[in-house]
């Protein structure tokens, strides 16, 4: 009889602190547990009794990685529970806002996260010594992300532009002109950085899961649509709670999501699958060059999927830069009108759909918040493909065992700091 | 010369404040040149268990275990820097100090009785001697890197106290609250951000603490001018630095009753007017 | 368009640390000479003036100048380790560059002081301007009296400038006086105020100009005292410390009523700053 | 030149002649809520029809029922931008050991609606950083920065009621201290120059003779300063503060400031700054920079580990001492020019010509 464990008390190179366990016991995985150890911040709780304008600036603290996301799922929630809807150039300047986020928070992850596991070194500093060009280009192109979030909010983590109906403040001429030649001149290093990354050295492995991500009748998804399953079902974001379920599942400490009673997929990989027939077409041309056949079930290709939302974002972010210098906005925000009620919304946060709810008293304060990240709605696939993982590769030693499940972990981007309910689990102290 | 050791370790937080380091592009690569980054889970899988010459802590203080792990970083860290708010101050999360944490556990959790968390979300300097402190939620990557280049010199970083109505004239914003009303919180809050809430011409959320020399009460009172309730002056400073000792006795007063006739006085009746 | 002017009194000259002494365990003299020739041949000081010495990537800072006006190629100053830039100029060596910009302010009267004897009072930890007046009379033993020193702490630990008083003490027509509020092993001198030192010197010692740097409400103390003993205010000068950025009267930090100490000061004349001495937190 | 008229429409023919003369020009703008300076590129972009009502605490534009441009009195931000910049790199140091000056020609630049208090308010920064009777050193950014503007004064036919200019001798007509001067008619402008290069662009526009329009302007001036309410009694305050320093009124003012230090941000005198060092991540250089100061920080009075003036009521104290006070013996000037910007711009409608009355009032009085 043989056993082996593996345990990696604090994953590296992911947002916020986790560990994984892993037991094997006769060629089978006894127990597998991806443990979250971020301690409980109670966001939901102290929500209540909080006025309607100051949920962005407390829930873009839920995470400091994705806190766009944070903002424009909770924003959608209140002007859904108020009514409120906005015209279409808000509607664009918001999209252009959460390009900059998918930019800054895709090229953090592929350069800082996740390309050092392709080639070998502890991180992207000493990546950089060896592939100083592709590193430096990464990284320009997440400041990139971040100086578009900072046109709007002023810096990219917590940034302060955004409320209930649009922005505070409507972007100059002068900046979105500087801004738009910046961009123009990003897109060779966006296009280059696909091809980088379909060179990456994949294992090759399938996953299947229902690949769950929103669905736009015109566009590629961030912050509009429904959402959609691979499985065919689509619904409104507001019936969302009426298939998702949140449930604990004997042996393991964490809490697992089915979407209809099955696990689920969410992030960049499974929502190009979904829409594929939404890309640009420069997009499209780029992605079709790279040989990786598409839809694709292998999580290693998350990286690619990035790179193409990176893209995405970019060709996007021109568009409606262009767009606004032709007529800028002179009120960037609609009114709203607290009332009584209750609604949803959801975005698709760099890593995955970010659900919201708030309901709300008549002078527009929370009663009562429920907030699902994508990180917690991955937890039950992400278990089942390490599990997997394991079992493909019970012939590696336990350090390039360790180091394979890592990565896989990575695929994820999993965001551990915005656990926030995802922690409505028992943090078992006997271990 | 061997490179100093520098280490970053993550408590209760949202992780923004190693992000705006991981943020820091090209000079991110620059600061690996100086120095060994030793341990930094989020950026390397690299982990030298110390001891570090400068560890650079986030996050409040909020589990058992959290104290154990502040008070080992001390120990093997020759300078302890901790940066945010949450750091600073117990967070935004010391919202649940103001009230109980059973209601708080009891709301969110199915088994709370298996929830390790501590009565209150504190301040690393509640617990540890804190060498430095950079403020903000999250800090400013500007005053960041002047506290690392200024260690790296052997040099006490020095960050000033002022409010941030300083730099939102410096950089030629309007008042919002002069000119809409708009209770802003930058007479009272610590400069740092660049005055960005007032520049997306919207009031200060005091998101970077008390300023040195602030007079909250007047403030209160002027908000109060403005149509606040006493409540609503509580909420305004009940925010991200609610434990904060300024904001928090003055939350405390303002929660107790009225602080006096509202501001300004109107209309205008002493002095320097000829009538 | 008009050229830009030449002259930026903003911009720092280079010095060399030629020589570095350590007075106490964190006081130290950095002896410095300007790299420039010209800028060399061309810089004149008087005693109690000051320079802004900088420390690279660190800060610029207020410093007396301590050596003798007669040899202006070598420039002292004492530094007292208290924070950012100081901690850093006390570690230098020598070859070490540093930034110069000086010198400023207006020194001390020693022109006035000719032919009399000097009362020099000083209280807390070292001071380096008086130190420059009781070096500049030893150079120039004929041109002045007598020359009392009388030195204040709060306690004895913060008797530190021992050798330079060693020196001091055993030089002619000297004579140095100790007090310390608080006693302590070993506290051989006075126990108690450095206003009370006064009734320890002869007559003629107090008979001299008197010049006093130190804690503001010590010097206030003492000239209120020597006021009370008959001394004409006129005889009476002090130097004055205040947070200075530009040294040119530009900053504002060091405005002090109606006057720049960085430019109408450090040194003035009792009668100047009497008023606003007295006002806290002016 | 003579006193000349040019119709509304010259206005935009004179931004033009400005900019093709190679000026950037600056105009007034409106920003949230509020008038400040920005890059124009034609009169449409001023702020035509709006007036401001400024009270202590207040601004808010409003619809002025007519259609002229600078009826909008003043916003926050003086002509001290221009001059005397907000930070500024005074001079970068490298590894080796040389400083490198931050000095550099700065653009030629022309502000159009500058008041005759922002103009007082120049010339009493000018005793500050100019070499002359009052200062030993010229500050070469500042004096580089003034020779390269060129200001479109416009003298003002409508006040607020925080304008005092009239007590310090310093409006609501600029006497000097510009190129060109402009008086706001219904139909027009009367324009006078004050400068070589004021004529010069004067003797591209399309000006016509004044007729009565001098007169006319003259008139809505002098209206404007009789219809000024507030002022200052300079008679003898640099005694009458100093004699009270422990007054009473200093604890009454400290209950109201928050000690923002807006009043010293907005005024056309204040010169108050600090340097810093902003070291470079790769270890070798640093930029020295300055930026504005003000003596309502406790860092501005610290010395020795201690602050100088740790409560509200003596930073309070030290600014208006100072302004309206000491700056006679230093400056031989007030430090006020009336502008009224600090009682606007003050959170809490803190307004100093109270706060002096007030001493004037009662003084000797001591606090308890
Ligand atoms: C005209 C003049 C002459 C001086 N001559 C000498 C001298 O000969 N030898 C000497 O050791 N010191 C002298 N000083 C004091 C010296 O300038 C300060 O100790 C120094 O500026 C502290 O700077 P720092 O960066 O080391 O300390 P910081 O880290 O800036 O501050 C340390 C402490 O010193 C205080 N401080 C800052 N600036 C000043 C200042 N200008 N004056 C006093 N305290 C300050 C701060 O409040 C802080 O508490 C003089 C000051 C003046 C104004
Ligand atoms: S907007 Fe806020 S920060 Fe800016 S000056 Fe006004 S009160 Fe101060
Ligand atoms: S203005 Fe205030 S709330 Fe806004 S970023 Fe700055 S400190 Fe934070
Ligand atoms: S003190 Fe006030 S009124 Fe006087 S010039 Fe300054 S800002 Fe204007």
């Amino acid at each position: 009889m043989s056993e082996r464990k593996i345990e990696v008390p604090v994953l590296a190179r992911v947002e916020g602190e986790g560990a994984l366990h892993v037991k094997i016991r006769d060629g089978q995985v006894e127990d597998l547990r991806l443990r979250i150890f971020e301690p409980p911040r109670f966001f939901e709780t102290f929500l209540q009794q909080r006025d309607w304008w100051e949920i962005p600036d407390i829930t873009s603290r839920i995470c400091g990685i994705c806190p766009v996301a944070y903002q424009l799922s909770s924003s959608q929630a209140i002007e859904a529970a108020f009514g409120a809807v906005l015209t279409p150039e808000i509607r664009a300047l918001r999209r252009l806002y959460y390009c900059g986020e998918w930019i800054e928070s895709h090229a953090l992850h592929i350069h800082l996260l996740a390309a050092p596991d392709f080639f070998g070194f502890p991180d992207a500093m000493s990546l950089a010594k060896s592939h100083p060009a592709e590193v430096r280009r990464g990284l320009h192109l997440q400041g990139l992300g971040n100086d578009l979030v900072k046109m709007f909010g002023g810096r990219a983590v917590n940034p302060v532009g955004a409320r209930p109906g649009g922005f505070y403040r409507a972007p100059s001429y002068s900046e979105v002109r500087a801004m738009l030649e910046r961009f123009r001149a990003a897109q060779d290093d966006a296009a280059e950085l696909i091809a980088w990354t379909a060179k990456f050295n994949f294992p090759d492995i399938q996953r299947d899961a229902p690949r769950v991500s929103l669905r736009h009748h015109s566009e590629y998804p961030m912050a509009q649509g429904n959402i959609l399953a691979s499985t065919g079902l689509e619904i409104d974001v507001a019936d969302f709670e009426h298939h998702y379920r949140e449930f604990q599942v004997p042996h393991s400490t964490a809490l697992h999501a089915h979407l209809d009673g099955k696990p689920y997929w969410v992030g960049p990989l499974p929502r190009l699958n979904n829409n594929l027939d939404r890309l640009p077409d420069a997009t499209a041309h780029l992605l079709e060059k790279t040989g990786i056949r598409f839809p694709s079930n292998n999580p290693f290709h998350s990286a690619v999927a990035r790179a193409v939302e990176i893209h995405i974002a970019i060709e996007e972010a021109i568009r409606i830069l262009a767009a606004y210098l032709k007529q800028p906005l002179p009120k960037p925000y609609v009114n709203i009108v607290p009332k009584e009620g209750e609604g949803a919304g959801c975005t698709e946060a760099p890593r995955g759909l970010l659900w919201h709810r708030y309901r709300f008293n008549a002078e527009g304060k929370v009663v009562k918040a429920v907030i699902t990240p994508p990180t917690s709605q991955n937890q039950a696939h992400m278990e089942n493909d390490l599990r997997q993982s394991v079992l493909e590769s019970l012939d590696l030693d336990d350090g390039a065992l360790q180091a394979h499940l890592e990565a896989g972990v990575r695929n994820y981007d999993p965001c551990i700091s915005c656990s926030t309910h995802f922690l409505k689990t028992t943090i078992d102290r006997g271990d | 010369m061997e490179k100093p050791k520098i280490s970053v370790h993550k408590f209760s937080s949202c992780d923004g404040c190693q992000v705006q380091i991981l943020s820091l592009e090209e000079e991110l690569l620059q600061l690996a040149d100086r120095v060994d980054i030793a341990f930094f889970a989020e950026a390397t899988s690299r982990m030298n268990p110390g001891p570090y010459d400068v560890s650079f802590v986030e996050g409040s203080v909020s589990t058992p275990h959290e104290i154990e792990r502040i008070q080992h970083v001390r120990d093997i860290s020759k300078v302890v820097v901790s940066i945010g708010a949450c750091g600073q101050s117990g967070g935004l999360q010391a919202l649940r100090n103001w009230g109980d944490l059973t209601y708080y556990l009891n709301d969110f959790y199915t088994e709370p009785e298996h929830i390790d968390a501590l009565p209150q979300s504190t301040a690393f300097h509640d617990h540890i001697d804190v060498d430095w402190e950079v403020p903000g939620c999250p800090p400013d990557q500007g005053q960041l890197k002047y506290v690392i280049n200024s260690l790296l010199s052997g040099a006490k970083p020095n960050l000033p106290s002022e409010a941030v109505c300083l730099q939102c004239k410096r950089d030629g914003n309007v008042c919002v609250l002069v000119s809409q009303e708009q209770p802003c919180m930058g007479p009272i809050t610590r400069t740092g951000c660049g005055a960005l809430c007032p520049h997306q011409e919207r009031d200060c959320y005091g998101c970077f603490g008390p300023q040195g020399g602030g007079n909250i009460d007047a403030l209160g009172r002027r908000f109060n001018g403005a149509g606040l309730t006493p409540t609503d002056v509580v909420s305004r400073l009940r925010l991200i630095y609610s434990w904060a000792e300024p904001f928090r006795e003055a939350s405390r007063r303002w929660e107790q009753g009225a602080q006096g006739a509202p501001l300004p006085p109107q209309p205008h009746k002493h002095g320097g007017m000829r009538s | 368009m008009s050229a830009l002017p030449s002259n930026n009194p903003y911009l720092p000259m280079v010095a060399e640390v030629v020589d570095q002494m350590e007075e106490a365990p964190d006081i130290v003299t950095l002896r410095l000479r300007l790299t420039e020739p010209h800028e060399r041949d061309a810089y004149r000081f008087e005693p109690g003036q000051f320079n802004m010495l900088y420390l690279g990537r660190v800060g610029e800072v207020p410093i007396s100048i301590s050596s003798d006006p007669a040899e202006p190629e070598l420039i002292d100053h004492t530094i007292r380790a208290v924070g950012r830039v100081t901690e850093g100029l006390v570690r230098l060596r020598e070859g070490d560059k540093v930034g110069l910009r000086g010198p400023f302010g207006t020194g001390w009267p020693m022109q006035k002081a000719k032919d009399r004897n000097l009362l020099v009072i000083t209280g807390g930890i070292g001071c380096a301007p008086t130190a420059s007046v009781v070096g500049y009379a030893h150079e120039r033993r004929d041109q002045y009296g007598k020359v009392t020193v009388l030195h204040g702490v709060r306690q004895p630990r913060d008797l530190i400038y021992g050798n330079r008083f060693d020196a001091w003490c055993d030089a002619k027509d000297t004579q140095c006086l100790f007090a310390s509020q608080e006693s302590g092993p070993n506290w051989k001198w006075h126990l108690g105020l450095v206003t009370e030192l006064l009734d320890q010197v002869e007559p003629e010692a107090i008979e001299g100009m008197i010049m006093m740097c130190g804690p503001e409400p010590m010097m206030r103390a003492v000239a209120e005292e020597l006021l009370r003993r008959g001394r004409p205010i006129d005889d009476i000068y002090l130097s004055m410390e205040r947070s200075m950025q530009c040294g040119l009267g530009h900053c504002g930090h060091c405005q002090y009523g109606p006057d720049f100490i960085c430019k109408d000061g450090p040194v003035f004349p009792y009668a100047r700053v009497r008023k606003l001495m007295k006002v806290k937190g002016y | 030149m003579d006193t000349a008229f040019m119709p509304k429409e010259g206005l935009d023919d004179l931004i033009r002649q400005l900019a093709d003369s190679g000026y950037r020009v600056f105009g007034p703008t409106v920003r949230a809520g509020a008038v400040v300076f920005d890059r124009v590129d034609s009169a449409a972009q001023l702020p035509v029809g709006l007036a401001s009502v400024q009270e202590p605490g207040r601004y808010r534009l409003e619809e002025s029922g007519n259609r002229r441009f600078f009826d909008f009195v003043n916003g926050h931000e003086s002509l001290k931008r221009f001059t005397f910049a907000s930070q500024e790199k005074l001079w970068s140091f490298s590894a080796d050991g040389t400083f490198q000056s931050g000095l550099s020609e700065s653009p030629r630049t022309a502000v159009i609606g500058a008041r005759a208090c922002d103009i007082a308010g120049m010339k009493v920064q000018d005793r500050t950083f100019l070499k002359g009777k009052h200062s030993p050193h010229t500050d070469p950014y500042y004096a580089d920065r003034r020779r390269n503007l060129f200001v479109v004064a416009v003298n003002c036919t409508v006040c607020v009621s925080t304008c005092f200019c009239a007590s310090q001798n310093a409006g609501p007509m600029a006497e000097d201290g510009f190129d060109i001067s402009l008086t706001e008619l219904e139909d027009g402008f009367v324009v006078e120059t004050g400068s070589a290069a004021g004529e010069a662009i004067a003797a591209k526009l399309d000006l016509i003779p004044p007729k009565g329009a001098r007169e006319r302007a003259e008139e809505s001036i002098k209206a404007c300063a009789q219809a000024q309410v507030r002022y200052i009694d300079n008679d003898g305050i640099y005694e009458l503060l100093f004699n009270n320093l422990e007054h009473p009124r200093w604890d009454d003012v400290a209950e109201r400031c928050l000690s923002c230090a807006n009043c010293v941000m907005v005024c056309p005198t204040c010169f108050c700054h600090r340097e810093v060092e902003v070291p470079s991540m790769d270890g070798t250089g640093s930029d020295h920079v300055r930026q504005w100061d003000a003596c309502f920080t406790l860092e501005h009075g610290s010395t020795h580990g201690r602050h100088l003036r740790p409560e509200v009521r003596q930073r309070y104290r030290q600014w208006l001492t100072h302004k309206v006070g000491a700056w006679w013996e230093q400056f031989e000037t007030s430090g006020c020019v009336g502008c009224g910007r600090c009682i606007t711009w003050c959170p809490t409608g803190i307004d100093l010509t109270e706060e002096i009355a007030a001493i004037r009032d009662q003084p000797g009085e001591k606090a308890s």
